[in-house]
């Protein structure tokens, strides 16, 4: 069992204002979406790599660049293309006839915040090279290891699959993202104030992310990440996070399940969660909410749902309706 | 410049890789079906005597001659990746990945052995083989397998210590490898082809006989270690 | 750097790699059961040699070390990418959902097979009872007298005998096993040749049946010959229809290889058409289980008929229902 | 010649490579072989017939025996076309004159039965060698092991196939009605259309496998000079000394137009004076002495180890098996059927049971295909039912007060949060088992006034807290919260009915 901090108050406090702040601040940039910037916050606090998936500008790019300029921090941004090779992500080494020894010459993965722009669109070679760089947290060109930077997040984009022109990545390196997040089109209210705000004082329509201000520095975010794995958490909890991953397994409509990594996510968005939710400790709901963003992208409907036109998201909404919750 | 003509397959690994898959043509695999059907000849009279023991010994034997009909090359594939036949042969059957083959595939590609055979004596087969790029008879295509050159037993290399020579500019880089291999085969080769080789490259510099194979010996020396700095 | 650090630098990795790669690929039985070294580093250092090798190429090290190290991804390439085999569980897999399932995929193959070997049958089983002639075209006047003498109720004969030993129903067996099976095999390659053979095995079988039956029935034989055949008949007519679908399958590749080109869809269909002949060459199985020890048996005709009867009830339900359920608990 | 456009990858390869190497060759270069074939065959085939006075077994029997004619063009063309050169049939004339006649005819004489043709072609006719030299020169490359014996062979065995394959193909193929291909006359028969036909479909046969075996024989023959004298190599080292020695932009002068200088430079592709001999000033006893001690090196050959076991001492004969089965045998071998019988019904049936068993267990037709698990809400009483105390309603008070008493605080807020859940239902908003409690809590200020939610929200959070963070709440607060508690089920008893 997992005991919790002696007196925690005071730090979960500090923190959940720091993390309150962000999201204040990415929503000053992107309207609406609040459950979008919460969960896009928690894989930040919980260290992982997120999954934006959305139709064109419904402001996916906009989400990470405000993040990014919300934590201070190194950032780049890789548009993926067809074309694109992988050491135009990892970087690539290069001979110095002088020395006669190799150089290397870092790529753009060597950031804090790494945005992936439609990273569907590049061949598989080029993603399992970022993919792999994500789950190793280091890259090897020219059989030298180098580390990437802590922390290091990757906020990837992509374009639901039926887009033209676009590789769906393998399932099994999906898993590499803690979470995937759905950004669909803003209701009705919050688009006539994203017009509002995008049509006032603005030339022509550039992402505006000027209004955003560093709230975070890295190593703030760093002691933020170490205080949520610290996290206190009851055996109960940890069991319902485990059942539901397992259930998922042998559902009904369900044709793979998550793997064991799937359970360590669920467990680590929801200590994310807990933080972000001002409490110094993890329940049952922390689980439940964070469960279908850490869940959908792990597993693989049976053909006959999928042409049916069912979603993971479906199919989750029964799971988690029919797995026990831990209540006394 | 077109493809240069080789037997071999390149496969790309999961790990970025070129695999060389060495196909083996039409001759070694006939020898191999062959020397298949004497094992196979030697079960089936291994067999017979078996019906000595009226009907429960013609029972067994009929059972014998099924299995070893249908599953005489399933087994040894799927177990050992290659019937004895193909072993003697050096040749092992392979997935088109380079993968060691499945049962499913060894299936598929010995139960279609019935098309290959036809009309005669795998007349089908060996024009299939014989026009299909990679070596491949028709139940070879339908599974997807290769049959392959088993384990290349290369001879032990290494290259002479001789004082290393800087190379002079203007060698291609497959000039380079070729001058490594010089190094590495010249003790194979006679003394008398060593120093014709060698002159092949010297004799432009003047330099003739045992000299021009130390100078050869002393560039693949610099390639390999370096001015001798490096070695140290 | 040069070859030779290159290799001095390496050389602790691949000797570890070498070490583990024999003990890998030693005898099987030791392969199981990896005890003492542990193997988890294998992969680890499989792909660090795979960088290896792609940097000795790459900067164009001697062919000779190039050629070594080739020969030690491939032989790891092998030991990694091996398929592991449960042969029991998946055996289990394989009749209860594997293959039903696949076969329910295909039923308009399955029902097309049934057609080409049921049709001919029944037509030629009514035509042979109409008119007593026809069945010389197909069958040869010393194989129909010969039928006829086996299934005379009145004569000794296999089929009733009752007190046939046990050893000639043992010798039966094999019997069935070699020749029923191997139909079934060939009826599946047959489907090479555009889904021909298969079409052109089913059918003669169908005809050469219904022949029989036909004949015997006219000939007041049919009380020993249908109890004979009523046993296992579920299991054998089923299983020869379902080795004809699989070969109907590659045809289809062939013929209608759709947005594929021919190979693939060969490949594609190939692989389902080997679960359909395997699951047949099951069935078969069963049904030379039982047309050994059971058809021939001593048991009066009225429980044959009901244990046929039973028999393609449990086929039906078998084939359509087997591996609906829940997948994967 | 042109170096850089050699158009087969030279390396070290093992024999049997070397082989597949001339299939890929011979594939690839097919239809320029096949003509070149004809072009050569049909003449001597058109002489032929007259010569045999028109008789199929004899015409055939001639042309078998005059195919290495055939075959040095092909072998000619083939060791251009390795340098990218593509050798028209008009310069064909040309090579006759430059003494390939004179070449050819051991082949067509008394080499005409040896079965390693293909390989020893190349040396005759490519190097040009003859008398001790070509002697000595084919001893060592002979060397190399019984692959070209092999590729004969087999190369006769895939005509043979070949042909019968023909043969049946057109016997199946042609329909019924047409005069019918009688088998037996084509391959044995006399001065019959059928015997013709089968000769003919012979000759297409040898056209067809004429490429694929002097390829093959011209691949083993490079492949065993990679191996004796690091051809490829030389090939290398040539080509980087005509880079270095040639200024750039100027034509590479390897290229030849005449081919007899393309024969005179043949000595490139095969070096004058070379052929892998020790110093030509060596006498063929010193050779074969050198020889000697380079094959005694550890570099060939290798040991072997043979186990075997042999015995110690002779034994006595045994007795000769007596031709009948014992006595005992027949009855044993009814009695090992039966049991083989028996076991393999008992395993049909059980195999049978045991399906049945799998499927009924599996399939639940009733619950459709989407079935959705049974959603009852859990009844109160079921609610209660899994408390570990089991306990009406309206003993809470008592049983929490208990609970209290003996410092259980743990136990009395499980139990009045289970008891208020259990209330809750009464109220209204169902509560599954795969709610949380935040989820209750929702459901219940979703559905329910302000007013009737008792106690809920401070209950839910102080067992939140209990639960999940093991912060014991204090005894006045749990005196509070049960004191609301009995408050609010009174209430809603009262409202009720």
């Amino acid at each position: 069992m997992h005991q919790p901090e002696a007196d925690p108050g005071l730090e979960i406090e500090r923190a959940a204002e720091r993390l309150a702040a962000l999201e204040t601040m990415v929503a000053r940039a992107l309207v609406g979406q609040k459950q979008v910037i919460r969960e896009s916050v928690v894989a930040l606090v919980a260290g992982g790599h997120v999954l934006l998936e959305g139709l064109p500008g419904v402001g996916k790019t906009l989400l990470a660049r405000a993040l990014a300029a919300a934590v201070a921090g190194h950032f780049s941004r890789i548009q993926f293309t067809p074309d694109l090779m992988p050491s135009d992500v990892t970087g690539h080494a290069m001979f110095d006839p002088r020395s006669e020894e190799f150089r290397i010459r870092r790529g753009p993965i060597f950031c804090n915040l790494l945005l992936g722009d439609e990273i569907n669109r590049a061949p598989a070679k080029t993603q399992s090279a970022m993919l792999e760089a994500m789950q190793e947290r280091q890259v090897t060109i020219e059989g030298r290891a180098l580390p990437l930077a802590a922390p290091f997040l990757v906020f990837a984009t992509q374009n639901p699959i039926e887009q033209e022109g676009t590789y769906p990545l393998p399932q099994a390196q999906l898993d590499r993202f803690l979470l995937k997040v759905f950004v669909d089109y803003p209701d009705l209210n919050e688009e006539l104030a994203l017009v509002r705000q995008a049509t006032q004082g603005q030339i022509g329509d550039q992402l505006d992310i000027s209004r955003v201000e560093p709230v975070i520095s890295t190593d703030e975010l760093l002691s933020l990440q170490g205080t949520a794995s610290r996290l206190g958490m009851d055996d109960s909890v940890l069991d319902y996070a485990v059942r539901l991953v397992r259930a998922a397994r042998g559902w009904r409509g369900i044709e793979t399940g998550p793997g064991p990594r799937a359970s360590v996510a669920l467990v680590r968005a929801a200590r994310g969660h807990a933080l972000a939710g001002g409490n110094g400790f993890v329940t049952p709901d922390d689980v439940k909410i964070m469960a279908p963003a850490t869940l959908r992208h792990r597993l693989k409907l049976t053909a006959d749902l999928e042409i049916e036109g069912y979603r993971p998201d479906d199919v989750l909404r029964d799971l988690l309706a029919d797995v026990p919750a831990p209540r006394v | 410049m077109p493809r240069q003509i080789d037997s071999i397959r390149f496969n790309e690994t999961p790990e970025g890789i070129d695999l060389e898959l060495r196909v083996a043509g039409p001759v070694p695999r006939a020898l191999a079906l062959f020397l298949d059907g004497l094992v196979r000849a030697g079960l089936y009279l291994v067999l017979i005597p078996l019906s000595a023991l009226a009907d429960t010994g013609v029972g067994l034997m009929l059972i014998g001659f099924f299995l070893l009909e249908w599953f005489y090359p399933v087994v040894f594939e799927v177990r050992a990746g290659a019937t004895p036949g193909k072993r003697a042969m050096g040749l092992v059957v392979v997935h088109d990945d380079g993968t060691p083959v499945g049962l499913p595939a060894s299936m598929i590609r010995n139960l279609l052995r019935v098309v290959d055979f036809l009309p005669v004596f795998y007349g089908v087969g060996l024009v299939s083989v014989l026009l299909d790029h990679d070596f491949r008879r028709l139940g070879d295509l339908a599974a997807g397998t290769l049959v392959l050159h088993a384990e290349r037993r290369a001879p032990p290399r290494t290259i002479a210590d001789t004082p290393p020579v800087q190379v002079p500019p203007g060698f291609a880089l497959e000039t380079q490898q070729a001058i490594l291999s010089y190094a590495e085969r010249g003790p194979r080769l006679s003394a008398a082809r060593r120093v014709e080789l060698a002159e092949v490259l010297t004799a432009d510099g003047g330099i003739r006989g045992e000299a021009a194979v130390r100078r050869v010996e002393g560039w693949a020396s610099w390639l390999a270690r370096g001015r001798g700095l490096e070695a140290s | 750097m040069r070859q030779e650090r290159f290799e001095a630098e390496q050389a602790p990795p691949w000797d570890e790699y070498q070490r583990l790669l024999a003990r890998l690929e030693g005898r099987p039985s030791a392969r199981g059961a990896p005890s003492g070294m542990d193997l988890g580093g294998f992969p680890r250092l499989y792909r660090q040699l795979c960088a290896d090798y792609a940097l000795a190429r790459g900067r164009g090290y001697s062919p000779g070390l190039i050629a070594d190290l080739h020969d030690l991804v491939r032989r790891g390439h092998r030991r990694l990418y091996q398929r592991r085999s449960r042969p029991f569980a998946s055996a289990l897999v394989f009749a209860t959902d594997t293959f039903p399932r696949t076969l329910r995929r295909h039923a308009r193959l399955f029902w097309m097979g049934l057609g080409l070997l049921f049709l001919p049958m029944i037509a030629m089983g009514l035509a042979v009872h109409a008119d007593p002639e026809i069945i010389y075209s197909l069958i040869d006047s010393a194989q129909v007298a010969e039928l006829e003498s086996q299934y005379d109720p009145a004569g000794r004969k296999p089929g009733r005998e009752t007190d046939r030993q046990a050893d000639t129903d043992f010798a039966m067996f094999g019997f069935y096993i070699m020749n029923n099976i191997g139909i079934g095999f060939r009826g599946f390659a047959g489907g090479l040749l555009f889904g021909l053979g298969s079409a052109l095995i089913l059918v003669f079988n169908g005809l050469s049946i219904g022949a029989v039956a036909g004949h015997l029935t006219r000939l007041d034989h049919g009380g020993t010959f249908w109890p004979f055949v009523s046993g296992h008949g579920p299991y054998e007519l089923t299983a020869i229809a379902i080795s004809g679908a699989a070969g109907l399958l590659l045809g289809q590749a062939l013929l209608a290889p759709g947005n594929r080109t021919r190979l693939a869809a060969l490949r594609l269909n190939a692989r389902d058409a080997v679960i359909l002949v395997g699951g047949a060459a099951g069935m078969l199985v069963l049904a030379a289980v039982v047309e050994a020890f059971w058809s021939a048996g001593p048991a009066p005709a009225a429980i044959k008929y009901g244990v046929g009867a039973v028999g393609w009830v449990l086929v039906a339900l078998y084939l359509g229902l087997a591996g609906r359920g829940a997948r994967g608990s | 010649m042109d170096l850089d456009r050699i158009a087969v990858r030279t390396r070290p390869r093992g024999a049997w490579e070397g082989l597949d190497l001339g299939f890929a060759m011979a594939r690839t270069w097919f239809l320029p072989l096949w003509r070149l074939w004809w072009w050569t065959a049909l003449p001597t085939a058109v002489i032929c017939l007259f010569l045999t006075g028109f008789r199929a077994d004899l015409w055939l029997l001639a042309l078998w025996w005059l195919k290495p004619l055939n075959e040095g063009p092909l072998l000619l063309w083939a060791s251009r076309a390795l340098f990218g050169e593509s050798l028209g049939w008009r310069r064909f004339p040309e090579t006759w004159r430059a003494g390939w006649p004179r070449r050819l005819w051991p082949y067509l004489l008394w080499r005409r039965i040896g079965m390693r043709r293909s390989f020893l072609m190349p040396l005759t006719l490519l190097e040009g060698l003859s008398g001790q030299a070509a002697r000595e020169r084919r001893r060592v490359m002979n060397d190399g092991g019984g692959v070209p014996f092999w590729l004969t062979l087999v190369g006769y065995h895939f005509e043979v196939i070949l042909w019968m394959s023909l043969l049946l193909a057109v016997f199946f193929l042609v329909p019924a009605e047409l005069p019918r291909l009688d088998l037996v006359s084509a391959v044995t028969g006399e001065g019959s259309w059928a015997s013709w036909v089968g000769v003919l479909a012979y000759l297409l046969v040898f056209s067809v496998i004429a490429p694929f075996y002097v390829c093959a024989g011209f691949a083993l023959y490079l492949t065993r000079r990679t191996d004796l004298e690091a051809w490829d190599l030389e090939l290398a080292f040539r080509e980087a000394r005509d880079r270095r020695s040639e200024p750039a932009g100027l034509e590479p002068k390897g290229r030849f137009l005449g081919l007899l200088a393309a024969i005179a430079i043949l000595p490139l592709v095969v070096p004058p004076d070379v052929q892998a001999r020790p110093h030509p000033s060596l006498d063929p006893d010193q050779a074969r002495a050198l020889i000697q001690d380079v094959l005694a090196g550890p570099d060939f050959g290798s040991t072997m180890e043979t186990a075997y076991w042999a015995p110690i001492e002779r034994g006595d004969e045994p007795a000769e098996d007596s031709p009948v089965l014992p006595a005992g045998l027949p009855s044993f071998l009814r009695l090992s059927a039966r049991v083989l019988k028996w076991l393999l019904l008992v395993g049909a049936v059980g195999v049978v049971v045991w399906l049945s068993l799998r499927m009924s267990r599996d399939w639940r037709p009733w619950r459709g295909r989407r079935a959705r698990p049974d959603r009852r809400p859990p009844s109160p009483a079921r609610a209660l039912e899994t408390s570990a105390h089991g306990i009406e309603l309206a003993e809470v008070p008592t049983a929490v007060r208990a609970c209290l008493q003996a410092e259980d605080r743990r136990g009395a807020l499980a139990l009045l949060y289970r008891a208020s859940l259990t209330h809750l239902e009464t109220l209204g908003p169902p509560v599954p088992d795969g709610a949380t409690e935040g989820e209750c809590l929702a459901a219940a200020v979703r559905n329910l006034p302000r007013s009737a939610l008792g106690p809920l929200e401070p209950l839910t959070r102080a067992w939140q807290r209990l639960a999940y963070a093991h912060q014991e709440p204090s005894l006045e607060l749990l005196e509070a919260l049960l004191l609301a508690w009995c408050r609010w089920t009174q209430d809603a008893g009262a409202s009720a009915p």
